[in-house]
């Protein structure tokens, strides 16, 4: 592994020399020719919010020069109603969190389920795992994509192209587990149906075509000046910096720092698999697309090596149970490596059938901390790049 | 990485006078954790994150629970013998007992650098009511600055140090806790189809007539 | 669908009945609205996704002439209440509402947006939009495919195509007890203050009568 | 040179542009009201009631156990359990109610059923002009053929049939076991 | 000019002889009038529905490029059923902006938030009255058209403003002065890229200008200025402008949906927004008619045996040619940012189209070199637009490029 650029602070500095925070960076000038700071509200109903993300700006000129997210506009009790149902009645919540990937939030939640009652999986249901995991990797990554380049302006043909693809993969989905997006399809010790062999067959084919997509999707966007302008040194976000703030995922990496929870971690069986972890090396908003676009390539090596070696067998380990699922007392945290960043289930179980605590930690609320570093000194317009960048859905932000 | 034991014992050289305690986890996933005294919570979490071999820069989770004051009832029997030694009757004596709840926070964190993890540490609070203030480990880890707005707005834990420490989910003239234990969610119950639980509960109360379980 | 008759015998009567202009003058105006509902561009949660979907190549919803989705609720025609309203988000849902010009519609695409959904028994979670604001189709489902909300607004331009231009039963917005701008509740200290409308929304009674 | 990422642009679009009149994949647009896409066989809308014979009331599989009603994640179930004259519970639902502007087609209710009782419909049509009305189902509205089951899941209705077929010979196997004492060395069938 | 006799068919003729005959009604003082009238009158009307006909073409251009039909299935009222292929949706959105319900905002300047748009489509539709749409349809043929033309397009922007400024939001507010600032930017490089169109044919009269671009009897490369090096630059810059000037993707910078909702529109609903939308189209169509009169040779057609074709019809195929570019383009490109926007005009329109000028002086200049000059004549043109095109472009791009990336295993 190469080392990570991860600068290591020299000295032991005081605590109070250590708040990161970005208050004021930029000062805005009173003088003749500026004249008052405009404050505007950008959400929650805003198109290029992501949905009900809510950011007070306030700008000087078109700079802005302070921005203050709020949240909560979607926060629907998802912990709450997690501690009132029982360990599988939260299984379908976990779809809702963030709505583009629900295959990767079922695993990560079995994971931490299965890490607190020491449950094993069966072979065949750790490869069925990996192959909807990456195949979730790959619609929200192409999807982000997609908004982004609606974030900055394209009349939605980028987007559209992404949707027809993942209709693709959405067909996929819904012919295994029955729905479109809200999946339930992993279960504590295993996965709720064993794909058929056709099944697999088309993922395969599926899967094959989809760098020759991806090509056409690069060639639309990749090399274009207007994106290079628009987004080659536009929010900056230095290693150090997203180390501290507990940015993960590809926005993670665009900065520098190869942190990977499938290489770090190794859960499941991603050890098997070979596949490189790219990084970027300025952390603004060009690598964080160009991480997307490099992951995917990645995913459709890791589906292509898991659809090669997937052994027969169950999906389904035996003694697992369904009703009256009761932990031992105790606690874990299950993170996994979703496609957003680390998406990680701390359960507290008292042996009852419902978790004493039930929390999730959902990357692009933790990834939003850094959005006003990122967005300071830039213009609204570079303001929507950055958050479109970052990848957040706010079922997850808000819970 | 070292175990949880090496760290505390290098902590309590460390830091003398410290309290640092392990907590236990009787769970398979065998995740122990660190409970810190609040006094020097925050000089410690510095010195896991700037320790060479610990490098814990990364603080991934940072959530609040709630423990409800718990009551328990412990019986004990002592058997009445006679002469003979024989058991005539067992004698119980039943005591209540009640221990106080408090609010805790708990982090999990990760050493990017190393990449090993986590290391899971808590804070407590004196009680639920007015003894809610924990050091904010904001300064140490960005990470949790949202994290512990969050656990503030639904827990009611004060964090001192935090900058900026309002509420982020539920608006500012709320006046609850909603993730404690024992929040009571407002009763805005108008209609349900199909009620039981505690909707039914809810249902008996808003309908007192016989509870909507007849032929229509 | 098969192509439906030019003029039925009921619409015939009612032409008799109101005078060729004013049916004339109606069916242009229905057909004008019912082709050209252009909705707020406006999503809340997980149903957005769909909804986006139902805009993309596959679906289409462009072919009835409603992909304009409007960012400025001032040009938009149907508000699609697409997923959870929370009690944080449920002022500026109406707030958005009251902005809309008449005539305007409402969809509550999915349960969340119906009934408060699979979330309704959060501390959060207002349980339907049809507390505050009148709905004109109601699309289960969570989320609903989106062929379920084409069928929707298929429904919906079914139901512009019914209105009247006079009469008790002219359409919403032309009578004087339909008024567009509806009650913006406020944040109180536990819940919204009023948590419901009650101009819009009263509890049935109990459809289980003891 | 400037412009030339411009073009490759311009190019994918007039590509696609060009596409959408001869190429089904650069078209892919189905009509929906008159065409449909095929849907899966293992699409799941909204629950409904399996009976077996004519009478959809008298023959519904359901036994009123009430384990889905507690299972039920966002608690859209409700069952009363029928009684006869003495006060006695029947194995039968009185009332079965599905709040269909509630539930999150999770499936939850047809895993855990032991009964087979209650599987997923596929219409999803459904869109009504009143939420009180149109869209809390009762059991009259729930009760579906398990022909139509087999329409519409064909593979798992017939796992399913055959399990309750097997599972019936070896009731009635054991319940003959029982009233002739003759040695019946029956093999368990396969599926259970 | 020695017109081929069949320039003179009917066709050709047609719409001129209209109008001699219906004012041929009038008594003569109220000849004049009644004329420019009519004049306005088919202008608006084949204008309105030149309009109508482009949002559908736009909406179902767009579509075919993302891989969906578009709008194709709004029939006709009393035939319920029916399709038409969608061709009936602009008049379904016409009847419904007409009945929609008109909000100013409380907070909003009356006075202007109604003249704003009233304005625009105003000055919009001042902009066709110069442009010679035919061999004899001209509404108003002034000497200095090209000057008029742009004076009245960039007053659109004024209105634009007026609008921003008048709603009283934020974002309006916002997109006014971006519109303002565009304003700006993007006369200078319009006007400078016409300027050696001028210079060439002598003239600022439109009409001149396209018969100053006549075929050459017996030519088969139209004599038009987009086949001269300084031409090709001149309307490729023009373009550029003509598209910022329209507001169009991807300078739709005041409009700017995805930063600024919906920009100085956000106020406006109904038929105010309606008009706003056609102000919009018929700035498309000025610009883009006043381009093709300027470097494609305006009515002419491009050979001379071709010229049975009436001529409004070439020009009309030049200008649809160049608005469906205009929406292709907005089909692909994604928005500049408003730095970005007047550094590409300042930085690099201007200076490009000030050294166009130069290639303009030289082209003719030499206007005498013939057979191997001519080749000469050429390479040096040639090489006063690439040259610079190169440096000013690789100045302007610097240090945007695409990158490789390493892999941490």
């Amino acid at each position: 592994m190469t080392d990570p650029e991860i600068a290591s602070p020299s000295a032991f500095p005081e605590p109070s020399v250590l708040a990161t925070h970005s208050a004021a960076t930029v000062r805005p000038v009173h003088d003749e020719f500026h004249g008052d700071l405009l404050e505007v509200s950008m959400g929650p109903q805003h198109p290029s919010t992501h949905g009900v993300f809510r950011m007070v700006v306030t700008l000087d000129g078109e700079v802005i020069v302070k921005l203050k997210p709020v949240f909560g506009y979607l926060h629907r009790n998802h912990e709450k109603l997690g501690e009132n149902t029982t360990y599988l009645g939260s299984m379908p919540y976990t779809d809702r969190l963030d709505y583009l990937c629900s295959m990767t939030n079922n695993w990560a939640y079995a994971l931490a389920v299965e890490k607190l009652a020491g449950q094993p999986v069966p072979e065949r249901a750790e490869y069925v795992r990996v192959i909807l995991a990456e195949m979730t990797r790959l619609v929200n990554h192409m999807c982000l994509v997609g908004f982004l380049f609606n974030d900055l302006g394209t009349s939605f043909t980028p987007l559209l192209y992404a949707f027809r693809e993942r209709e693709k993969f959405i067909d996929l989905f819904e012919s295994l587990s029955g729905s479109r997006m809200m999946c339930n399809f992993q279960r504590f010790g295993g996965c709720r149906a064993n794909p058929s062999p056709e099944w697999l067959g088309a993922v395969s084919k599926l899967v094959d075509g989809f760098p020759k997509f991806l090509d056409e999707y690069e060639q639309l966007l990749t090399g274009n000046e207007i994106l290079l302008a628009r987004t080659q040194g536009v929010g900056c976000l230095s290693p150090e910096l997203a180390v501290q703030a507990g940015i993960t995922g590809p926005m993670l990496r665009a900065s520098g720092v190869g942190y990977d929870i499938r290489k770090a971690d190794g859960y499941g069986i991603y050890p098997r698999f070979d596949f490189r972890v790219p990084i970027g090396a300025h952390g603004d908003t060009y690598d964080r697309y160009m991480m997307r676009i490099l992951e995917m390539r990645e995913s459709v090596k890791i589906l292509q090596q898991a659809l090669r070696d997937i052994p027969a067998g169950p999906v389904m380990d035996p003694k697992s149970r369904l009703r009256n699922f009761r932990p031992k007392p105790g606690e874990a945290y299950g993170r996994i490596e979703g496609p957003k960043g680390e998406i990680g289930f701390y359960l507290i179980s008292d042996g009852s059938p419902n978790p004493l605590r039930y929390r999730v930690r959902a990357p692009s609320f933790v990834n939003l901390t850094v959005i006003e570093d990122m967005c300071l000194g830039r213009t609204v317009a570079d303001s929507v790049v950055i958050l479109g960048s970052v990848d957040i859905v706010l079922g997850e932000v808000d819970r | 990485m070292e175990n949880l034991e090496q760290i505390r014992d290098r902590l309590l050289a460390r830091f003398p006078g410290a309290e640092v305690t392990l907590i236990n986890n009787p769970g398979p996933s065998a995740q122990h954790s660190l409970l810190l005294g609040l006094a020097q919570a925050r000089e410690i979490a510095l010195f896991l994150r700037d320790d060479p071999a610990l490098r814990l820069d990364y603080c991934s989770n940072a959530t609040g629970i709630d423990w409800p004051a718990k009551e328990f009832t412990d019986v004990v029997r002592t058997p009445v013998k006679d002469a003979a030694g024989a058991t005539l009757r067992i004698l119980e004596e039943k005591t209540k007992r009640v221990t106080p709840g408090f609010l805790e926070v708990v982090y999990h964190l990760y050493s990017m650098e190393k990449k090993h993890g986590p290391v899971v540490i808590r804070l407590r609070t004196g009680n639920r009511t007015d003894q809610v203030t924990v050091p904010s480990l904001t300064p140490v880890w960005r990470s949790c600055d949202f994290q512990e707005r969050e656990i503030f707005d639904l827990y009611g834990v004060n964090f001192e140090g935090h900058h900026d420490l309002r509420r982020i989910l539920m608006w500012d003239g709320f006046k609850d806790h909603p993730m404690r234990k024992d929040y009571v969610a407002p009763d805005d119950y108008e209609w349900e189809p199909t009620p039981h639980g505690a909707v039914l509960e809810k249902a008996k109360a808003h309908y007192p007539a016989p509870p909507p379980a007849t032929v229509p | 669908m098969t192509p439906e008759a030019p003029i039925t015998d009921n619409e015939r009567e009612e032409l008799r009945r109101q005078g060729i202009m004013l049916t004339s003058l109606q069916e242009i105006y229905n057909w004008g609205r019912s082709n050209s509902v252009w909705p707020l561009q406006f999503g809340l949660a997980c149903c957005a996704i769909e909804m986006i979907a139902t805009a993309t190549a596959r679906f289409d919803i462009a072919r009835f002439g409603a992909e304009v989705f409007r960012p400025s609720p001032r040009q938009a025609d149907l508000m699609i209440v697409s997923g959870t309203v929370t009690k944080k988000m449920a002022p500026q849902v109406i707030r958005l509402w009251n902005q809309m010009p008449e005539p305007k519609y409402c969809i509550a695409m999915g349960a969340c947006a119906i009934s408060g959904g699979p979330f309704k028994q959060g501390y959060n979670v207002l349980k339907g939009i049809d507390r505050f604001i009148p709905v004109d189709i109601y699309i289960p489902g969570c989320p609903p495919r989106p062929e379920a909300l084409l069928n929707g607004l298929i429904e919906l331009q079914k139901k512009i195509r019914g209105e009247k231009l006079t009469g008790p039963n002219a359409a919403r917005h032309l009578r004087p007890d339909g008024p567009g701008e509806r009650l913006v509740p406020e944040f109180g200290e536990h819940d919204l203050n009023p948590p419901h409308d009650p101009e819009v929304w009263q509890a049935p009674s109990l459809p289980r009568k003891t | 040179m400037l412009g030339t990422g411009i073009i490759k642009g311009l190019a994918v679009t007039a590509k696609n542009f060009v596409g959408s009149f001869y190429d089904p994949a650069r078209l892919v647009t189905v009509e929906y009201p008159e065409k449909q896409i095929p849907i899966p066989e293992n699409y799941r809308n909204f629950p409904f009631l399996v009976h077996e014979g004519d009478d959809p009331i008298a023959t519904l599989r359901c036994v009123a156990c009430k384990i889905c009603e507690n299972e039920c994640p966002p608690q859209c179930i409700y069952i009363v359990a029928e009684r006869d004259e003495k006060g006695k519970v029947l194995k039968k639902p009185k009332i079965f109610d599905i709040d269909i502007a509630v539930c999150m087609s999770c499936q939850i209710c047809v895993e855990v059923c032991p009964f087979d009782a209650i599987k997923m419909d596929q219409h999803f049509e459904i869109a009504a002009g009143n939420r009180f009305e149109g869209l809390l189902l009762h059991r009259e509205q729930l009760a579906k053929p398990n022909s139509y089951y087999q329409k519409i899941h064909p593979t798992e209705a017939a796992e399913v049939d055959a399990m309750l077929t097997a599972m019936k010979a070896r009731q009635a196997a054991e319940k003959s076991a029982k009233a002739k004492p003759a040695p019946a060395t029956q093999t368990p069938p396969p599926a259970a | 000019m020695n017109a081929p006799a069949n320039t003179n068919s009917l066709l050709e003729r047609a719409p001129v002889m209209i109008r001699d005959w219906i004012i041929g009604f009038f008594p003569e003082s109220l000849r004049w009038p009644v004329g420019a009238l009519l004049a306005i009158a088919a202008m608006l009307a084949v204008f309105g529905l030149v309009f109508a006909f482009l949002t559908l073409a736009e909406r179902k251009l767009l579509g075919r490029a993302q891989n969906r039909p578009g709008p194709n299935r709004s029939g006709l009222p009393f035939f319920r059923g029916t399709k038409l292929f969608g061709l009936t949706q602009p008049f379904a959105d016409a009847v419904k902006m007409l009945t929609k319900e008109d909000i100013v905002p409380r907070a909003a300047d009356h006075l202007l938030h109604f003249l704003a748009p009233v304005l625009v489509v105003a000055f919009a539709l001042m902009t066709f009255a110069v442009i010679p749409y035919g061999r004899q349809l001209v509404a108003v043929d002034i000497d200095a058209g090209v000057l008029y033309f742009f004076a009245a397009g960039a007053a659109t922007e004024l209105a634009i403003f007026m609008a921003g400024w008048a709603s009283h939001n934020k974002y309006s507010l916002i997109g006014a002065m971006r519109a303002l600032a565009q304003l700006i930017s993007y006369e200078l490089p319009l006007l400078l890229s016409v300027v050696p169109v001028v210079m060439l044919a002598g003239t600022l009269s439109p009409t001149k200008i396209v018969e100053a671009q006549a075929n050459v009897p017996g030519g088969l490369i139209p004599h038009w200025h987009v086949f001269t090096p300084w031409g090709a630059v001149g309307f490729a810059i023009f373009m550029v402008a003509a598209l910022a000037e329209a507001n169009r993707s991807p300078f739709d910078l005041p409009e700017g949906e995805s930063e600024l909702v919906a920009g100085h529109l956000t106020e406006y609903s109904g038929f105010k927004y309606a008009l706003f939308f056609m102000a919009e189209y018929f700035g498309m169509i000025g610009l883009t008619g006043m381009g093709a009169t300027l470097f494609l040779g305006g009515w002419q057609a491009p050979c001379a045996f071709l010229e049975f074709i009436p001529s409004y019809l070439w020009f009309g195929v030049k200008m649809l040619s160049l608005i469906l570019f205009m929406m292709w383009i907005r089909a692909t490109l994604l928005r500049l940012r408003i730095d970005q926007l007047t550094r590409l005009a300042w930085k690099f329109l201007v200076p490009l189209a000030l050294i166009n000028l130069g290639t303009a002086a030289f082209w003719s200049r030499t206007d005498s070199w013939s057979g191997p000059l001519q080749f000469v004549r050429w390479a040096i043109a040639l090489a006063l637009i690439v040259v610079p095109f190169v440096v000013i472009g690789r100045r302007l791009t610097a240090g945007l490029a695409p990158r490789t990336y390493r892999y941490a295993t």
